[in-house]
């Protein structure tokens, strides 16, 4: 076992490195923007090995602060670039105009539900986000922020039954569950379709 | 070794860990008021003046880019605050991470030139240092079995190696730990006094607070 | 303590007074009066106040009411025998208070000062190698445990001379017309510090003889040993005219040169808190 | 902008008054120290301002700042 968390680590050092040197060598900025990614994911790779319950409940957040670096990071170079006035269509690729892009979208959302939690919203958002992306829609932001805001209340609150009435577990549990889903799925689906609609 | 004075509050929420010791207490109180002047107080207008004559003009934050900043700033005094008080080093680890990337929110609305490029390479450098800042907590846990520092400060748990301790420092350090960042200089230079001495504050909070962890674990 | 607090904010000033004459005297001027400091915040304290139209008016007033706090509270500490590190963070806030002295008024010159505050920020690491090294010996961080240990082992100054050294060039930096003092060099007017005036320099002037009180005492009690006051008093004053004798001669170094100086201190402080640590 | 001279001389009445009243206090060990020295931390500081601005604080237009001889 140790020896196995040991290579593990090794490799996932190497990875690093690997990148590290990439980032060293590389002076476009958007390239470097792209390559930090490759960085992200050997830290990602670090807390992985735990090979825990307690790595998959850390390697979350960890994730959604690297996204959320990712993304604001992406956002000062729109901005420093000044290509802010590009407007967003949908991909322009033969394949996906056609149904495609529904019926992979349904496969993945009918996946994150079975999956449910975190993992299952993941899937299912990303489900979402490929619908939206191939399709170009403008879809209505509020609704799904006050869908997340709603489903985030909801973990909490199961959060607290199982702290406060442990008896009512499998009620919170399934509360966790679905909340925890609708929340990431809606996430998901928020991201990188709220770009340029309203300038700071 | 008495680090920091006894703890005189300590807060078990499941396995969240908060505990205050006369140290975290003062760096807590010192960024709670930071935090409060940056919610009341006005931007202030830099005056710049012409060159070659005698007329000066002020610079005027937007009231759009106005609410962004004080957003992030008022972001950046919570994640820092919860960087000092937390007792567990995965959390302090993400409080941190979440210092870097509201220091680059709270310049990020300045539509100048050479401060978004500044924020840009400083965004670069935080966002590499997360390898080696939840590397360290990740091999904490690996090789100790625990994340809570009170745990860790106990004799009976296995030492901390000093290479982890050194990649948290890196980590930190990468994140806009205090003396060095150059980056970071260059981005005071934008206007708007309270949102961008939030920058400055937290990565001399976070500092302090590095050390303490180094020294307790 | 309301006495003492007074008597360290009077005692201090006195104290940047008796500073000021030195150098006046070593460079052949007649100088002020050593109570000059003293009259200083006397008069800045009736002198017509308001705030500037382009500063931000809460950071302007709080920072100044949290300049005064936080060294009101190092004194509490360093009374009491509390623990270095708080002194330490408290010293290094100080960073972040002449950071927003000199960016909440809106002036260049005041923001010049708060920017070279904060890349001269290399200054505060030999002092923490110095608690460092302190603690290496003692096994404790609290004042009170480093004063029992030199009542038993001697005084830390002849045992580590080098950290004795480190902390005096970390207080010379904070001396006025020091060759470190690069935030209120006169070529950015008075740097941080400019656009204070009135009660608001008052204000900033008991900080500064709090500060100076505060820094001294803690580097008699951690190198000395506990004292009765009246030997504090005559150490602080030795002290000062010491670091007078370096103000009064040393050039002010340029902004470059004075971060080169510091990281330069530094490197030596850790090589030589590395040794010490394997040693031990 | 500012307060007016008499809010200020309301200010520094009462924060020296409270720390007149925690001296006493805490020298008759009604008051534990460290609530003292909490108490003079806060006080102290709003103290010496609203002193000083009690007496000259000026009560018109604002000015901008120094740029430059």
């Amino acid at each position: 076992m140790w020896q196995q968390y040991s290579l593990g680590l090794l490799l996932v050092l190497v990875a690093g490195v690997i990148a590290f040197f990439a980032l060293v060598l590389e002076k476009d900025d958007l390239h470097r923007l792209l390559l930090i990614d490759l960085v992200e994911i050997a830290s990602l790779g670090i807390i992985a090995l735990l090979g825990t319950d307690l790595a998959e409940a850390l390697i979350l957040p960890g994730l959604v602060v690297g996204i959320a670096e990712l993304l604001a990071l992406s956002q000062i170079y729109v901005m420093k670039e000044g290509i802010k006035d590009c407007v967003v269509k949908g991909l322009d690729i033969e394949v996906i105009q056609a149904d495609a892009p529904l019926i992979i979208s349904i496969l993945l959302i009918i996946y994150g539900i079975i999956l449910s939690g975190f993992t299952g919203g993941g899937i299912a958002g990303l489900g979402a986000v490929f619908y939206i992306m191939s399709r170009g829609h403008r879809e209505k932001f509020e609704l799904l922020e006050i869908a997340a805001g709603i489903s985030w209340a909801v973990w909490i609150l199961a959060f607290f039954i199982f702290m406060s009435f442990p008896e009512y577990w499998l009620t919170a549990l399934f509360m966790a569950a679905v909340g925890i889903l609708l929340k990431v799925a809606a996430k998901m689906a928020l991201v990188g379709t709220m770009w340029g609609d309203n300038p700071l | 070794m008495n680090i920091a004075g006894e703890p005189f509050l300590v807060l078990e929420f499941a396995d969240e860990l908060v505990y205050l010791t006369p140290y975290t207490t003062t760096l807590l109180l010192f960024a709670l008021a930071f935090t409060i002047f940056a919610i009341i107080s006005r931007p202030e207008r830099q005056v710049d003046i012409v060159f070659g004559g005698d007329a000066f003009y002020a610079k005027k934050t937007s009231l759009s880019e106005m609410r962004f900043r004080r957003f992030m700033a008022i972001a950046c005094g919570l994640a820092s605050m919860g960087a000092v008080v937390t007792g567990d080093i995965f959390n302090f680890t993400l409080f941190i991470s979440l210092v870097g990337i509201c220091n680059v929110g709270i310049v990020a609305a300045v539509k100048i030139r050479h401060v978004q490029e500044a924020a840009f390479q400083y965004g670069i450098v935080a966002l590499s240092a997360t390898v080696p800042l939840f590397g360290a907590a990740a091999l904490t846990a690996a090789t100790t079995g625990t994340l809570s520092m009170i745990e860790l400060g106990k004799a009976t748990t296995a030492a901390v190696s000093p290479v982890i301790k050194a990649l948290l420092v890196l980590g930190v350090m990468g994140e806009g730990m205090a003396p060095f960042y150059a980056a970071k200089a260059e981005m005071f230079r934008a206007p708007g006094a309270p949102y961008v001495i939030m920058c400055s504050l937290s990565s001399l909070l976070i500092f302090l607070r590095v050390i303490e962890v180094v020294l307790v674990i | 303590m309301i006495e003492y607090v007074l008597f360290a904010v009077f005692f201090g000033l006195l104290l940047l007074g008796i500073h000021r004459k030195t150098i006046a005297r070593i460079q052949r001027r007649p100088g002020p009066p050593v109570w000059q400091e003293i009259l200083h915040m006397l008069k800045f304290s009736f002198k017509s106040t308001w705030i500037p139209a382009t500063a931000s008016g809460t950071l302007f007033v709080g920072i100044v009411l949290l300049a005064i706090g936080i060294w009101t509270a190092a004194l509490f500490v360093v009374l009491t025998g509390g623990s270095l590190l708080i002194i330490f963070g408290i010293y290094m806030l100080h960073k972040i208070v002449e950071h927003g002295f000199g960016l909440s008024s809106g002036s260049p010159y005041g923001k010049f000062g708060g920017v070279r505050s904060v890349i001269s920020a290399a200054s505060e690491i030999p002092l923490f190698v110095t608690v460092a090294v302190i603690a290496l010996f003692t096994e404790s961080f609290s004042l009170a445990d480093i004063t029992a240990y030199q009542e038993v082992h001697g005084p830390l100054l002849f045992l580590v001379p080098l950290p004795a050294l480190a902390m005096y060039i970390v207080i010379l930096s904070k001396m006025p017309s020091s060759p470190f003092s690069i935030v209120e060099s006169k070529e950015i007017v008075s740097g941080y510090k400019t656009e204070h005036f009135g009660v608001w320099r008052a204000g900033l002037e008991v900080t500064n003889g709090l500060k100076t009180y505060v820094l001294l005492f803690t580097f008699l009690a951690v190198f000395i040993g506990s004292l009765p006051l009246w030997w504090i008093l005559i150490g602080m004053v030795l002290i000062i005219l010491s670091l007078s004798f370096v103000c009064a001669l040393c050039p002010m170094l340029s902004p470059f040169d004075t971060v080169t100086v510091q990281i330069l201190i530094t490197a030596i402080m850790v090589v030589y808190a590395g040794i010490l640590w394997v040693v031990a | 902008m500012m307060l007016s001279k008499s809010r200020f001389g309301l200010l520094a009445f009462a924060s020296g008054f409270l720390i007149v009243i925690g001296f006493f206090l805490e020298w008759g060990d009604y008051l534990p120290f460290w609530a003292y020295a909490a108490l003079l931390v806060c006080c102290f500081p709003v103290f010496t301002l609203s002193l000083g601005l009690w007496w000259m604080a000026r009560e018109h237009e604002e000015d901008i700042p120094f740029v430059g001889y």
